[in-house]
């Protein structure tokens, strides 16, 4: 019963304050309850057990059960929401027409949280589609022409993966035997289904799009790099991991099927290095997080994805675990962009410090939670070749990090007298705590591992030698970086400008023959045509 | 070959020629013709069928007769407001063309 | 026997030829001409059906009323015609048009010619309820009786279109009278037909309307010869058209539909169905709604035939 | 011969509902001519609310008697007399139509009110006995069981649709009136020859007894064929759309709502109603896949060209010729469940849902572009600015909308779509599911421009031209929300469309 309060209150809170954005005045005071609005989610995350929310009736409910990486997601999610959710009530004082961004906020919330919870295949489907909206809402209030092609740009993409996505669903919901729409028992039914390829094939290219998977991740520089500070804080913490989630539930962990982990933690790996490679030889601070998120996202779906080819079912719990990190870190990292931007002077060291251990801390320096999620996938990767990259692209996080400190550095205020408004440097701050503090908690909690198996002098050493590798290689990139290429940021949507004019030429070429189809003369004669092909096709086949 | 057969022909004949009549010929007025050819084309044939079905002493099926009636009256009807449609365009536009030219956007309300 | 499909050969071709010419013809005007004597001869091909009824039906609406609105409007639109000319389809387009149309029409006729015989037919079922419904005419039960609701259909699309010609009036002439204002010429043929022809005129179409009962006509066909004396008295410009906006004529061109539905949902009561007669008052019932139609069908046709609404009369 | 309809032998409790919701419109019609001017809007309003009761009645009768409800006109049984059958497809139809119908009703009492001063005006007074006209017209067309009624039927929808197109009275709209009602009587002369054909071959017109006695052999080909077409030109199916864009440019926006969200529906439900119930083992696969391929023509060509328009008028009428498409992907679907032995309950029902889905949608979406026209001036997308503050209501309404034509969950587009998604899967078309799946897509990106552009800031010192009254913009939301919220129909629990139904061996099967 308090389970079923829990949930409920924990979608229907920010559902309510939705659909009380209808009333413009309260549509005007809402930013101060955006901080407030994700607390009965942290509150289910902390109290609610794994009973089942049943909306509906004998033919058709919505359901929705708090399960193991649901848990650990939604908790930190709701960490980062209220603290992103202060932040940007901070930045809206004052601001007049706050209405768009609140109207979109609430919306995403409503869509994050509803996807964590969701435990049948059309409520999943109908609050990853508000997500997808209320984020490309959220890219929007950037005001700009950029951020008006940005937001196309994920809007577009995101609708793309939904059709996959529908497609892939409506499959696994013919495969599932007695008609049942649950998550669970779909994927249950997946190894089974006549078909399961082409099944498979659809999410996988559905989810991975909307987790930034390369090629597909060009939307992720673009939309965060012109988004509001907070509203690339969630997107890129909390919007991307329901993507994440999705492939944890949907994918059958628990069978082996080599066949499709196997690439995909090859595409997830490359994603890695890819993202690191883009992200080096670019300068805005926005823009290097936003290509370490492909990059982890990429890291991630190999985890996920070698869990899968090895049929290892706690693939899920670790996968989960290290994307509650990322989740974490990365929310805090955009947050510190935004507030070393209106620092300057001594207040300077007292943002960055912080912002360089969170960021080594992705890269697995010692005692940070990156650490230990580096090692909670360490089992799943034990393969030679993999794990070999795995310590590679360690290397790269960290030169990648390196970097984006040095970026941050040159981002902060010019006058030294400048320092961020408490609203803002305070979610900062409690970000900060949090990613240091929850992943450790939660390590222990979820049953992974020990502290102290985590505290041995081998496993710090083993994380330590390539962090060192890569400061070694960040300091090579400093006195030689100004040699390198410069990708454009959204490296591919812009090389493939050319090719849009060829879309157009296309599209000039058909509407002028649909025009020529409503001249009365040949309209007519498709008539006749189609009453000969009609009757023909009749008269052929009847015979 | 007997009455109604011949009749019957004669009507998928001028099915025909009202077909042609009906996607060629570009002035308004002549579809209009056309299309009551093909009307009366149809109805033809109906009556045909009409005269084939005669039975206990009725020349010919009374249902078809009967509706035949309907059809005409119901083809006049859309004569009738097919050409007051094309002489409102005259008088509007002066030319009665019907090709499809890029709609030019209304005057500013 | 030999003979007469001989005529009906002969009259086949004929038609076929009129109609081939129809078509091909240059002058627009000229077709419309070739149209009515189209009529006429399509009205002679039904009778060789044997269906009088509908012969009537196609000299009075198909051949006359048709051809007075066609050739009416063919007249005004001669100054179209060079420009509609110059918009005629090219040769590849006329082919592909003529083999087409071939095309369809040989499969219709391969259609025909596989016809089942013998027919199936209704006649022998019109026949054994013929009676209950009081009437002598088949034609007249199927329209009446048995097919009632495609009758009130009919009047009902009639009385659309003409909402629809209406509506097709300027904004500034709306209630004002139907089609331009013709001036009496006392000593021309017209006026002279126009005071000679409408009571003969009158009297046949009466006459028509009232033997619909039980002999070949009936309602449509006796309402199309008033209406056509009606605008030969317009035209000769011994009268002018009713300003639409009249309550009178309002009245008048909805009492027939109205009569006819009422008397339809009486019959739900007294006779246990929507359009069913009681026992024994089916043929005073038919022939109410029949003289209710008559205004109506008179007034309707006649205007539709007058055009839109283009002058507010006189106060 | 399977077929799928009882053959109407009596007249059913409640029966006499169908023929007050086919004679009440045009009673309406009639006391509107006579009353006139400010009468005329009295009584069509006053009609739309009775019609709407008796509409709910039927569908009550319906779900009650679990059976089709019939009444023989007259006391005549077929094939000598005409009789009135609702099904549950008919039924399911007389709603949503009814409900359509209020809403635009509603919407138009602003835009079509007699001006002070003047006893009658032609705009409204025609405006709201044909509103009347077209909805007595629609209603018979769904509950009418003969094929010369529905004959007749057809051409009151057409005589009642041509003068809503040339309301506006500028040549362009005449021209694309005339070229409407041209083309709309090709079709239905294609229609009647068919239907002449059918009764020369079989003795009858009632559409129960012809699913009984019909047979594949060349005439009864010829008549399906030639139907078809006939009720596809008058449905504005790609290529056979000429009519239909010009149509919507200038006609006033209730009027377009009308014409796109309802009238089409008439021709395309007759289409329905025949290649389902009574040609089934006459038509084939592959004539149920030239019909689709069609609809899938329609789609793509229909939305990139959409994507294309200047004005948001064209836009919403070039998304009706691709929304259309959908509607034909239907058949294929439903034949090929039927041949594998299936329900064809999916497929039937998605299509039956994509067209409310779309009626009610897309009349919301041509009303709201009316009441940019008024505040703007003007409908020209690149130039929408200014909108989301002057008509919030009315852009969220688009934008819902928009979100049916989509199909995002929950709208009945959503539902739809999964529906006939699933059915393509199920009987291995999985081309058309591909088709839907890219439409949707397409339609994605018109609507995102249009909100996009919507959403921008007036510039400085902008005031809307005209005021709009609330309860216009109630009416547009209203309608959306109906589309949007259409997929919780998934919540019924009775298959309404499948009553009266039985089930069908199929097209193509033995």
């Amino acid at each position: 019963m308090t389970t079923s309060l829990l949930l409920i209150a924990a979608v229907g809170v920010p559902f309510a304050l939705l659909l009380a954005c209808i009333v413009p005045a309260i549509r005007e005071r809402m930013p101060p309850l955006l901080a407030l609005a994700p607390i009965p989610a942290l509150a289910a995350a902390l109290f609610a057990d794994d009973t089942p929310l049943v909306l509906g009736n004998a033919q058709y409910a919505l359901s929705f059960v708090l399960d193991e990486p649901g848990r650990m997601l939604l908790l930190v999610a709701a960490i980062l929401w209220s603290a992103a959710g202060a932040y940007a009530a901070t930045g809206l004082r004052g601001a007049t027409h706050a209405g768009g961004f609140v109207v979109c906020w609430l919306m995403t919330l409503t869509g994050c949280i509803g996807v964590f919870l969701a435990a049948d295949l059309v409520g999943f489907y109908f609050l990853l589609a508000v997500l997808s909206v209320g984020a490309s809402g959220l890219v929007l209030q950037g005001g700009t022409a950029e951020a008006l092609r940005a937001s196309a740009v994920y809007l577009g993409l995101a609708l793309i993966a939904e059709a996959f996505l529908l497609a892939g669903l409506v499959l696994l919901a013919l495969a599932t035997p007695d008609g049942s729409l649950l998550i669970r028992d779909a994927a249950a039914a997946i190894p089974t289904s006549p078909w399961r390829d082409l099944t498979l094939v659809l999410l996988i290219v559905g989810l991975g799009m909307k987790a930034g998977l390369v090629p597909l991740h060009f939307w992720m520089p673009l939309a965060y790099g012109v988004a509001p500070i907070p509203a690339a804080a969630v997107m890129s913490g909390a919007v991307v991991k329901a993507s994440a989630l999705a492939l944890i539930r949907f994918l059958p962990l628990d069978v082996a099927l080599p066949d499709f982990g196997l690439p995909l933690a090859a595409i997830g790996l490359f994603g890695a290095f890819y993202g690191v490679v883009i992200g080096i030889t670019q300068s805005r601070p926005k823009i290097v997080l936003a290509y370490s998120s492909v990059s982890q996202m990429g890291f991630l779906v190999a985890v996920i994805g070698m869990g899968l080819a090895a049929g290892d079912a706690g693939a899920a719990r670790v996968a989960s675990f290290y994307a509650a990190h990322h989740l974490l870190v990365k929310g805090a990292l955009f947050l510190a962009a935004g507030v070393v931007a209106t620092t300057g002077g001594r207040q300077l060291w007292l943002m960055l410090l912080p912002a360089a251990i969170l960021a080594l801390g992705i890269g697995g320096l010692p005692l940070t939670g990156g650490a230990l999620a580096k090692l909670a996938v360490k089992p799943v990767l034990e393969d030679g070749l993999v794990e070999l990259l795995a310590a590679l692209s360690a290397i790269g996080t960290t030169l990648l990090m390196l970097h984006f400190l040095r970026c941050l550095a040159a981002s902060a205020s010019p006058d030294s007298a400048a320092a961020a408004p408490w609203g803002t440097a305070l979610p900062w701050m409690l970000m900060f705590v949090a990613a240091l503090v929850v992943p450790w908690m939660l390590y222990s909690a979820t049953g992974i591992g020990t502290w102290s198996d985590a505290l041995q002098p081998g496993i710090l050493w083993a994380a330590s030698w390539p962090l060192l590798i890569g400061a070694g290689l960040a300091l090579g990139l400093w006195r030689w970086g100004r040699y390198l290429p410069r990708a454009p940021e959204g490296d591919i949507v812009v090389v493939s400008q050319p090719a849009m004019r060829v879309v157009v030429r296309w599209g000039d070429a058909l509407e002028g023959v649909e025009g020529v189809l409503r001249r009365w003369p040949v309209a007519g004669l498709s008539l006749l045509m189609l009453i000969l092909i009609l009757g023909g096709a009749m008269f052929f086949d009847g015979h | 070959m007997n009455t109604p057969t011949l009749f019957g022909l004669c009507a998928v004949a001028l099915v025909g020629v009202g077909l042609y009549g009906l996607i060629v010929n570009p002035q308004p007025l002549r579809k209009i013709l056309a299309f009551n050819l093909i009307g009366s084309g149809v109805f033809l044939l109906f009556g045909a069928i009409a005269r084939r079905g005669a039975a206990v002493g009725m020349g010919g099926d009374p249902v078809p007769q009967a509706l035949l009636i309907t059809g005409i009256v119901v083809a006049f009807s859309a004569t009738a407001l097919a050409v007051a449609l094309v002489l409102r365009l005259f008088d509007e536009a002066g030319s009665v063309t019907l090709a499809p030219d890029a709609p030019a956007e209304p005057p500013d309300a | 026997m030999t003979l007469a499909l001989a005529v009906d050969i002969s009259l086949t071709l004929l038609v076929l030829a009129v109609a081939g010419w129809i078509i091909a013809v240059r002058d627009t005007f000229a077709a419309m001409i070739g149209f009515v004597a189209y009529g006429l001869l399509l009205a002679l091909v039904w009778v060789r059906l044997a269906a009088p009824d509908v012969a009537l039906t196609e000299a009075a609406i198909g051949g006359g009323l048709t051809g007075a609105l066609l050739i009416g409007a063919a007249a005004r639109l001669r100054g179209t015609e060079a420009a509609a000319r110059a918009e005629y389809p090219g040769a590849l387009t006329r082919t592909l048009a003529a083999v087409l149309a071939v095309t369809v029409a040989a499969a219709l006729a391969i259609g025909v010619l596989a016809l089942p015989d013998p027919t199936p037919t209704l006649a022998p079922a019109a026949a054994a309820n013929l009676a209950t419904t009081g009437v002598g005419n088949p034609v007249t039960a199927v329209l009446l009786a048995f097919r009632a609701m495609d009758t009130l259909l009919e009047a009902i699309v009639v009385l659309l279109a003409l909402l629809g010609v209406w509506s097709l009036a300027p904004d500034r002439a709306w209630g004002g009278c139907p089609g331009p204002r013709r001036l009496v010429d006392p000593d021309g043929v017209l006026a002279w037909l126009a005071r000679l022809l409408p009571p003969i005129g009158i009297v046949v179409g009466l006459y028509i309307f009232w033997i619909g009962a039980d002999l070949p006509g009936g309602k449509f066909q006796g309402a199309t010869i008033l209406a056509a004396m009606w605008l030969l008295v317009i035209w000769a410009g011994l009268a002018d058209t009713p300003p639409i906006s009249r309550t009178w004529l309002r009245v008048l061109l909805v009492a027939g539909p109205l009569v006819f539905i009422v008397i339809g949902f009486a019959g739900s009561i007294t006779a246990g169905a929507v359009l069913a007669y009681p026992e024994g008052h089916a043929k005073p019932l038919i022939v109410a709604i029949e003289i209710a139609l008559m205004p109506t069908l008179v007034l309707t046709l006649a205007l539709l035939v007058a055009g839109a609404p283009q002058r507010i009369p006189p106060q | 011969m399977p077929h799928s309809l009882s053959t109407p032998d009596v007249t059913t409790p409640g029966g006499l509902l169908l023929v007050l919701a086919v004679l009440v419109p045009f009673v309406g019609v009639l006391a509107g001519m006579v009353l006139g001017g400010r009468g005329a809007r009295r009584v069509a309003l006053a009609t739309l609310a009775a019609g709407l009761a008796i509409a709910i009645a039927i569908a009550d009768t319906l779900v009650r008697s679990g059976a089709a409800v019939v009444y023989l006109l007259g006391g005549w049984t077929p094939p000598l007399g005409v009789a009135l059958r609702a099904d549950g497809l008919a039924v399911i139809m007389l709603l949503a139509v009814a409900v359509v119908i209020g809403g635009i009703g509603v919407y138009a009492r602003a835009d079509f009110g007699t001006p002070p001063g003047v006893r009658e005006a032609r705009a409204p007074f025609v405006f709201w006995t044909l509103l009347l006209a077209v909805w007595g017209s629609l209603n018979l067309v769904f509950v009418s069981g003969d094929l010369f009624t529905l004959y007749v039927a057809l051409e009151l929808l057409t005589f009642a649709g041509v003068p809503l197109v040339s309301l506006g009275g500028q040549p362009e709209t005449l021209r694309s009136a005339l070229r409407y009602l041209l083309y709309a009587l090709f079709g239905s002369v294609l229609y009647l020859l068919g239907a002449v054909l059918l009764y020369g071959a079989y003795g009858t017109l009632d559409i129960g007894l012809l699913a009984a006695r019909v047979h594949p052999e060349p005439v009864t080909w010829a008549a399906a064929a030639l139907m078809t077409v006939g009720l596809l030109a008058k449905t504005a199916l790609f290529p056979l759309h000429l009519w239909l864009p010009p149509a919507h440019a200038g006609a006033p926006a209730a009027a377009s709502a009308v014409l796109s969200g309802l009238v089409i529906k008439g021709s395309w439900f007759l289409a329905v109603r025949l290649w389902l119930d009574v040609f089934v083992g006459v038509v084939t696969l592959p004539s149920a896949q030239t019909l689709a391929a069609l609809g899938a023509a329609a789609i793509l060509v229909g939305n990139i060209v959409a994507l294309r328009q200047a004005r948001l008028k064209l836009l919403i009428a070039y998304s009706t010729v691709a929304q259309i498409g959908y509607l034909f992907l239907m058949f294929p679907l439903a034949a090929g469940l039927a041949a594998a032995q299936l329900d064809d309950a999916a497929a039937v029902n998605g299509g039956l849902l994509q067209a409310i889905s779309h009626a009610t949608a897309k009349a919301a979406m041509f009303m709201a572009a009316g009441l940019v026209y008024t505040t703007l001036g003007h409908d020209r997308i690149a130039d929408l600015r200014g909108v989301a503050r002057a008509l919030p209501m009315t852009l969220v309404a688009f934008a819902l909308g928009g979100a049916s034509l989509i199909g995002l969950p929950p709208s009945g587009g959503f539902l739809a779509k999964w529906l006939l998604v699933s059915a393509a899967i199920t009987t291995a078309q999985w081309w058309w599911a591909l088709v839907m799946l890219v439409g949707g897509l397409l339609t994605s990106a018109y609507v995102f421009i249009v909100v996009v552009r919507a959403l921008a800031p007036a510039p400085e010192g902008w005031t809307p031209k005209a005021s709009v009254p609330c309860y216009q913009q109630v009416a547009v939301l209203a309608l959306a929300l109906c589309s949007f919220l259409l997929g919780l129909a998934v919540l019924c629990p009775v298959d309404v469309a499948g009553i009266g139904r039985a089930v069908v061996p199929g097209i193509g099967s033995p």
